[in-house]
């Protein structure tokens, strides 16, 4: 379980194939959207082509310090959260630095980036980014309640706080999967998925009608590339917890690719279908129904797994 | 008026709540133990006939300087109350009649020379120190109210009335140190019972007490009079 | 020795000579008679001092007859103690009143001498008529010396006094002549013997009416009207006389007759003392008028040693034994001479109204002097009171009477409001005039003040379990000596302090054991880096030191206390200390206000609850032995640990924290915030570790305490995002993070508590940190507003990475040491299965990012204001000890293991189970593992990999000017107006609607509110009509008669 | 119980009577000297023994059997006092009185409310 020095280089082969599997979903969702919006749409690899002209752009201009740490933060944020993760089960090599910590590490690294992002954000001095931290991390804040309850669900359920021993409990067949034995605390994950992936609904932080494009407003060329880059991973890293905790995990990267796309896949249709919420209404829906439905979820797990 | 009747009210009930004082009372039959005793060897004890005074002078003595003390309050009490800030201008005071004049002239001396006899004789006679103070001192006020132009020299008035005073506690200084106890006035002889020279200091304590209430009492209304000029 | 009827000899002869020693001048006169006062406090010092070395009691039997049979005068102990008090009070009120008795006829001075002769003789007499003779000399000479000023004011006073006074010298008469009928004696102790009181129902008539006539004299409520006009119109010198002395007298006579009561009786004296002791502080919340104040304050004080005393004989402690003289005799004489003191310095003030009495703040001494006065009434050590009061408690529970305690209590809180408020106007009022004060009027004030201080010392060696006092002996010095050496500058006293604490963290420390060797960390080792910060300060800093090194011993004596005496005594020592820290703050005052009052219900609490386990415990003092008790846990437990959430600022008793810690100075948020806050979770650890699980019912205090402790972490978060003000923003912050920490005590598992002590160490380390670069900041840019700054990253960067450290150990995130709190939660929640109290402390702590960003976004990012752009980094005082927390904190995270283990070690002593396994600083749970030292590893490498990418794929950056952004086309130029700041979470506020409303502040405003209304409805009572006032007089007797005669 | 006694304390009630309705402060202080009498009447007619005379020795009284004959002394002594404190306190009262009137021209209790609550 502890550390090899191989290991690094485990992880960052496993780092690049979510990176592009990542690039890649990125572009497909977004031909998916243009196609249901019955527009022609971009490329497939149009975000490979954004991110090398961004880091080949050559104006740079910067804020100040934390401007310039803001990417470098969420990136490692990115990183950092996928790295905590143990993707394949089973692999010795591919479980990536999970040595480290659980999900409760996974969970709370999640704001490093965040956190880091909204510094650099802030320092830039543009009010449409402090606009848009302030809605971010409101609505984060307020996404994270069916999250947590998720977590401590099935944490409850599996008696467990490690990622690997829930994935291996799991193991057996589709009816061992938390979807199946637990099917609604994975609704309350769902929609903490949903409320996480800024996509529609919940996506006025970004909204680039209102405040074109919310917190990374004055970032460009390499910084922006840096947060692209981030965009690939963190979305994909996130969505491989998900894979992990209530679908079974993967023995190998097929199925986790599939896994993880399946699950994408719910987020970009919801986006699709649904129109945005104002700040204060997600966070209202969240506080709500989302909290409602948790509690009681929870409560029944705590029944159910006695 | 509902003033009235809720006065009414309480003073009812505060009148049935004294009512056992009355109802459940029934008076002595007998003397009380420490009376007993006083009245038994209070006369070989003092010597003094009047057994109220020898309560009041000597068992009680205590009570009685206590009590001058708080004539003499209250004489000093007025006097320091009613006091002048800043001469105001005098209404000239309307005089007496002739008849209250007159009578004034005679009755004086006389009502002095009662006061004094009132006071000597206290332990053997109904009477005693405060008796003739008043006495004398009533003198004292017919003398106000006839004269007009009358006036106390207050100077002799503190002057008696300090100088007695401090005579009644010096005897009682005297009780203590040559006798058993503060006030006691067995250190002078107790003569022959029943005569005026008796009693042991009886008649000398009376005879302060006297002129101090006396001349306390002349003081108050002098000051009150004052006052009202 | 001097015979005591000397006494009134002196008195007497000096007064009927005095007008003629007048003739030869005033000077002849004055000096007799203040050589006579002198004589009389010479012959009843000469007393106690024999007395109290063995000697017999003096019997003095006036004409030379043994009593039934004369008059006789006592002087034993009690005597000699009252009129010695009494004697030096007409000494200095003589002295105080020079001016006039220079100024009137010499008749002042020889009703001067009539009154406190008079108070000495209803003292000293055993006769019941002598009583009534020496009542009325006081009473008449008391009436006259009113006169001394005649006012309108005064002279409607003092006839309301002397007819209310006549009723009651009627009754006395009435009762006196009937007491003799029946017994046959005036001699008080040969009629309590002869009398049967069974005989008829006309004897205890007479007894009866015996006692209300005292008992009016005492001026109970509500017949007390005249009293409080008496108090509020006569001259300061005279007052000072009748509210300490002739109640002294009275209290006396009442003392006297005791022997007369039947039990019936007694518990209506203790009935009618306390309710008068309550209404009238009651009343006191709405008085503005400085010595009507006083003067509520001194009736409620004089009913309270009446009800107590009474209480006390009626539950049959011997009237004359050591309780009795150490609770009735030490409330007595707190009372007496702090009442004394305050009506001089109303006197010399000469201000009506409460609020003008700032002037004393130009006179350092008489504002101490002011300041002890209160607080010895309020009951705080070092005072008398404090022992009386703690004895009293202690006793009133052995017998079961907590409904007299409750009473009690209520009482002293009340009149600590009033007390306090006047405290802290006259510390915030600004100064305009200077007040010149006379040797002859200064004196009495300084001598009173050396007295309560002695006395409170003196209680202190002879409280039952006084030997273990010693412990405060040296700091108490200190701190003497603190106040002696004010003049030092700062800098000096702060090298002093900081040498002297850190001497005595050095002896004190390694002596500790278990969690209080953790605690003693906090409090010492933090209490002396936080003193750091002190050298920033110029100028002397008039009073910070000793009550800093107050606060620090209270603490420092949290730690070693083996009983509760010390244990209650070190509390009160650091919430005094404390209070007088916060005050310090310009904006402070009501919010040090609403902490003590605050802290006092707290320490009420808590003092019923160790009163309580006193009764349970065979009467024993050890706090060791908190775990050994069967009987009544439940309570004790709620009642300490009621007093100890006060202090934690759980929610609903948490609104005094945030103004309190928001408007404290710079160095003492964080003292207040990082350690004072910690000394509640002590006295829970302390509580918590003795007595486990108590239940109520069937349900378990605990799980109801854990819900608190959930609802606390998520109320106070919500409240911080919401703060315009950066130090009230972290003040409810510490409200929110004290919330996991009780609720991880409340879990009572191995796991729970090491969650609630590493939150505890990290709120120690990160609020410290916080407080102090914030309140750097605040020290340069002198506003708290965080929308008025912005972009000070640029100007104060050391003050930035502090309040980023801080931030992020504060909200848990990686690879920072708050992680480690989070992650135990998790465990631990699994552990005990309590989710659902998990859910809201998570959301809670979620909710605490909102508010961090903000903290470092608006004050740091953004756009820097004009008025800032010159704006220097904090001092360097300020910034070390930030330095030192933020190493302090890498170290937790990087090395937990080395913090957690040797904690989750002494824990086990406690809880065996479910320990954390360390392999090599990782930590294993049954459910979960943590590596901090990996995580800040792998941390740190990845993000120096993208920083290098970064660099790498970055050329050529240029860094560019403020207003290089664009916005709605054009380049702004007003930094307020792109500076997104005000309300930032205003979003937030709307989607919670009710959740975000202030209800604890609500329920508090209007239970204040309900307090002030009722009293004012109970005043109007007072209606100024001296008539009205007999009429409550004579309505009180019958409702008293229809109580305690069953009518 | 004795008629004395019962006149004693109607004396009482018509003091307090006054003292209690009536607004010219000079009757209140009338009021108060009339139930002050009340108490010194109750005070006498406690000492009082049917047909006995007062405790002087004289020829009236013989003095081996004057325990049996004379009424009791300390009553007689106790009321002086009270008479002559309560003299005191009248002469203040009314001086008191003087100087209201001279400050407000009235003597109504009611007019001397400066004070309250």
């Amino acid at each position: 379980m502890g550390f090899e020095p191989i290991k690094i280089l485990y992880a960052v082969i496993s780092l690049f194939i979510i990176f592009n599997v990542g690039m890649l979903l990125n572009g497909i969702t977004r031909k998916i959207g243009a196609r249901v919006g019955r527009r022609h749409g971009i490329r497939f690899y149009q975000p490979y082509i954004d991110l090398v002209k961004n880091y080949a752009l050559r104006s740079n201009i910067s804020h100040g310090i934390m401007f310039y740490l803001g990417p470098v933060f969420r990136l490692t944020g990115g990183i950092g959260v996928y790295l905590f993760i143990p993707v394949i089960y089973g692999s010795q090599y591919f479980s990536n630095f999970s040595f480290a910590g659980d999900m409760v590490l996974v969970l709370y690294f999640i704001f490093f980036g965040t956190l880091g992002m909204a510094l650099g954000a802030g320092e830039s001095g543009h009010p449409y980014s402090a606009l848009g931290i302030g809605r971010g991390l409101a609505q984060v804040t307020a996404a994270e309640i069916p999250l947590v309850i998720a977590f401590l669900g099935i944490a409850v359920q599996y008696q467990s706080l490690s990622i690997t021993e829930i994935v291996g409990m799991q193991q057996g067949g589709i009816m061992n999967w938390t979807m199946v034995t637990n099917p609604l605390i994975t609704v309350v994950a769902i929609i903490a998925f949903l409320g996480s992936m800024m996509r529609s609904p919940f996506d006025v932080v970004l909204a680039p009608q209102e405040i074109p494009i919310g917190p990374p407003t004055e970032f460009h060329s390499t910084f922006l590339g840096v947060l692209q880059t981030n965009r690939a991973i963190f979305p994909m890293a996130k969505t491989v917890l998900f894979v992990n905790l209530f679908f079974g995990g993967a023995t190998n990267w097929g199925i986790l690719i599939l896994k993880a796309f399946i699950l994408y896949m719910v987020s970009v249709v919801v986006g699709t279908v649904f129109p945005r919420f104002r700040v204060d209404q997600s966070i209202r829906w969240f506080y709500k129904y989302a909290l409602i439905l948790g509690v009681i979820a929870l409560i029944a797990t705590t029944f159910m797994f006695k | 008026m509902v003033k009235k009747i809720f006065i009414v009210i309480i003073l009812g009930f505060f009148a049935v709540m004294l009512l056992p004082l009355a109802k459940d009372f029934t008076p002595f039959q007998e003397l009380s133990p420490v009376a007993e005793k006083y009245v038994e060897d209070g006369p070989e004890e003092l010597g003094s006939a009047n057994l109220v005074t020898s309560v009041i002078v000597t068992y009680r003595g205590l009570d009685t300087l206590g009590e001058v003390a708080v004539l003499f309050i209250a004489a000093a009490g007025v006097g320091f109350f009613l006091r002048k800030e800043e001469k105001g201008d005098k209404t000239p005071k309307r005089g007496s009649s002739q008849i209250l004049q007159s009578g004034t002239a005679f009755l004086f001396p006389l009502i002095l020379a009662f006061g004094v006899y009132i006071f000597l004789h206290g332990h053997l006679t109904p009477g005693g120190g405060f008796q003739g103070g008043v006495v004398i001192a009533s003198g004292m006020v017919l003398l106000l109210l006839s004269s007009a132009s009358a006036k106390i020299n207050e100077n002799v008035l503190h002057l008696v009335e300090s100088l007695s005073g401090a005579s009644y506690v010096a005897i009682g200084i005297l009780g203590l140190v040559l006798a058993t106890g503060f006030l006691d006035n067995r250190f002078l002889d107790l003569g022959e019972f029943g005569t005026l020279l008796s009693a042991g200091a009886i008649p000398l304590i009376y005879s302060f007490i006297g002129l101090k209430v006396g001349a306390e009492l002349v003081g108050i209304v002098n000051n009150m009079q004052k006052d009202q000029s | 020795m001097v015979n005591p009827i000397y006494i009134f000899i002196l008195a007497l002869g000096a007064g009927f000579l005095l007008t003629l020693f007048d003739k030869a001048g005033r000077k002849v006169s004055l000096t007799i008679f203040y050589a006579v006062l002198a004589a009389m406090v010479a012959i009843s010092a000469q007393w106690l001092i024999a007395l109290l070395g063995g000697s017999e009691t003096a019997m003095i039997f006036t004409a030379g007859f043994k009593p039934p049979f004369s008059i006789n005068l006592q002087m034993g102990l009690e005597e000699a103690i009252f009129t010695l008090a009494v004697n030096m009070l007409g000494l200095l009120s003589g002295l105080y009143l020079i001016k006039k008795f220079n100024a009137t006829k010499v008749n002042a001075m020889v009703l001067f001498l009539m009154m406190i002769m008079g108070i000495n003789g209803l003292i000293m007499t055993r006769d019941m008529f002598n009583l009534f003779v020496f009542m009325e000399i006081t009473s008449i000479a008391t009436f006259a010396m009113i006169g001394i000023d005649r006012d309108i004011k005064t002279l409607s006073a003092g006839f309301k006094y002397m007819i209310a006074s006549g009723i009651a010298s009627v009754l006395f008469l009435i009762g006196t002549i009937y007491l003799y009928r029946f017994s046959g004696m005036l001699h008080i102790d040969s009629m309590a013997v002869a009398l049967d009181m069974a005989s008829s129902q006309a004897t205890l008539l007479a007894v009866f009416i015996l006692l209300m006539a005292i008992v009016i004299e005492l001026k109970p409520f509500p017949a007390n009207g005249w009293a409080l006009d008496v108090y509020e119109a006569v001259d300061s010198g005279v007052v000072a006389v009748i509210a300490a002395g002739s109640s002294a007298g009275m209290l006396f006579a009442l003392y006297k007759i005791t022997p007369l009561l039947n039990e019936t009786l007694l518990l209506t004296v203790a009935g009618i003392g306390i309710t008068t002791f309550v209404a009238s502080n009651l009343m006191g919340l709405m008085q503005k008028n400085a010595k009507r104040l006083l003067g509520y304050s001194s009736i409620g004080q004089i009913g309270l040693v009446a009800g107590v005393f009474a209480m006390l004989v009626y539950l049959g402690y011997p009237i004359n034994g050591k309780m009795v003289m150490l609770i009735a005799g030490g409330l007595f004489i707190n009372h007496f001479v702090a009442k004394a003191g305050l009506f001089w310095l109303a006197g010399i003030l000469n201000k009506e109204n409460t609020e003008d009495w700032g002037a004393l703040r130009k006179k350092p001494i008489y504002l101490f002097a002011f300041g002890a006065f209160i607080l010895a009434l309020v009951g705080l050590p070092p005072f008398p009171s404090f022992f009386a009061k703690w004895q009293m408690v202690m006793i009133f529970a052995k017998d079961n009477q907590f409904l007299v305690i409750a009473f009690i209590l209520l009482g002293t809180l009340l009149e600590a409001v009033y007390l306090f408020r006047w405290l802290g106007k006259i510390l915030e009022s600004e100064v305009k005039e200077k007040i010149k004060v006379s040797f002859a009027q200064g004196l009495p004030v300084i001598v009173a003040t050396l007295a309560v201080l002695g006395l409170g010392i003196y209680s202190a060696t002879i409280v039952p379990g006084a030997g273990s006092l010693n412990i405060f002996y040296l700091p108490l010095l200190l701190i003497a000596a603190l106040f002696v050496l004010d003049f030092l500058p700062v800098w000096v006293k702060n090298t002093l302090v900081i040498l002297l604490m850190g001497f005595y963290t050095w002896q004190l420390l390694p002596g500790l054991e278990g969690y209080r060797f953790l605690f003693g960390v906090i409090f010492l080792v933090g209490g002396v880096i936080l003193l750091i910060p002190g050298y920033a300060f110029k100028g002397k800093r008039v009073g910070f030191y000793p009550f800093a090194v107050m606060m620090y011993t209270g603490l420092a004596g949290l730690l070693i206390a083996e009983n509760t005496l010390q244990f209650f005594t070190a509390w009160e020592l650091m919430t005094l200390g404390s209070y007088f820290l916060i005050i310090r703050g310009k904006k402070a005052k009501p919010h040090a206000l609403s902490y003590m009052l605050f802290s006092l219900g707290g320490a009420y609490a808590m003092l019923s609850g160790l009163g309580l386990f006193f009764s349970v415990n065979g009467n024993n003092l050890d706090l060791a032995l908190l775990s050994s008790i069967t009987e009544s846990t439940s309570i004790i437990y709620i009642l300490l640990v009621i007093g100890f959430l006060t202090k934690l600022a759980s929610m609903g008793l948490h609104i005094w924290l945030p103004g309190a810690h928001g408007e404290a100075e710079t160095d003492v948020s964080p003292m207040v915030s990082a350690i004072l806050l910690k000394a509640g979770m002590f006295g829970l650890v302390v509580v918590m570790s003795a007595i486990q699980n108590p239940m109520i019912g069937n349900v378990s205090i605990n799980y109801v305490l854990s819900w608190l402790g959930a609802i606390t972490v998520f109320g106070g978060n919500l409240m911080a995002i919401y703060q315009e003000d950066a130090k009230r923003l972290l003040a409810y912050s510490s409200v929110g993070n004290l919330g996991y920490v009780l609720f991880g005590l409340t879990l009572m598992t191995h796991l729970g508590w090491l969650t609630s002590i590493t939150y505890a160490l990290n709120h120690f380390l990160f609020k410290a940190l916080l407080f102090l670069a914030i309140g750097g900041v605040v020290w340069r840019v002198k506003t708290k507003n965080m929308y008025e700054m912005g972009g000070l990253i640029k100007r104060m960067p050391i003050s930035f990475i502090s309040v980023l450290i801080g931030i992020i150990a504060l909200s848990g995130v990686p690879p920072l040491s708050g992680f480690a709190g989070k992650w135990l939660t998790y465990n631990v929640l699994i552990e005990k299965g309590w989710v659902l109290q998990g859910v809201v402390l998570i959301i809670g702590g979620l909710i605490a990012f909102l508010y961090c960003f903000r903290l470092i976004h608006t004050i740091f990012l953004g756009q820097l204001k004009d008025n800032h752009r010159k704006v220097k980094e904090a001092p360097l005082p300020i910034l070390i000890p930030q330095v030192i927390f933020m190493f302090a904190i890498m170290f937790f995270s990087a090395y937990p293991n080395m913090v957690l283990r040797p904690v989750g070690d002494f824990l086990i002593k406690y809880f065996p189970q479910g320990a954390i396994n360390w392999q090599n600083g990782v930590a294993f749970t049954a459910f979960g593992h943590w590596d901090g030292l990996g995580v800040l590893m792998i941390t740190g490498v990845v993000f120096m990999a993208v920083f290098g990418w970064l660099l790498l794929t970055n050329r050529k950056t240029q860094k560019v000017g403020q207003f290089n952004i664009v916005y709605a086309a054009e380049r702004p130029s007003r930094p307020e107006l792109t500076h997104v700041g005000y309300n930032f979470f205003a979003h937030y506020r709307k989607a919670l609607g009710v959740l975000s409303k202030p209800y604890a502040e609500k329920f508090w405003d209007g239970l204040s509110e309900l307090f002030h209304s009722t009293a004012d409805f109970i005043r109007k009572l007072y209606t100024g009509n001296g008539q009205t006032y007999l009429v409550h007089i004579i309505v009180f007797i019958l409702v008293v008669y229809a109580f305690a005669m069953g009518g | 119980m004795t008629l004395i006694t019962i006149l004693g304390l109607v004396l009482i009630m018509i003091g307090l009577w006054g003292m209690l309705t009536q607004k010219n402060i000079i009757k209140i202080i009338i009021g108060f000297s009339i139930m002050d009498t009340g108490v010194h009447l109750i005070m006498v007619s406690i000492g009082y023994l049917k047909d006995r005379t007062a405790p002087i020795i004289d020829s009236a009284v013989d003095q081996a059997n004057a325990v049996n004959t004379v009424v009791d002394p300390i009553p007689s002594a106790l009321v002086l006092t009270a008479i002559v404190i309560g003299l005191a306190v009248t002469a203040l009262m009314l001086s008191y009185a003087i100087k209201l009137y001279e400050k407000k021209g009235t003597l109504d209790i009611n007019e001397f409310k400066e004070l309250k609550w």
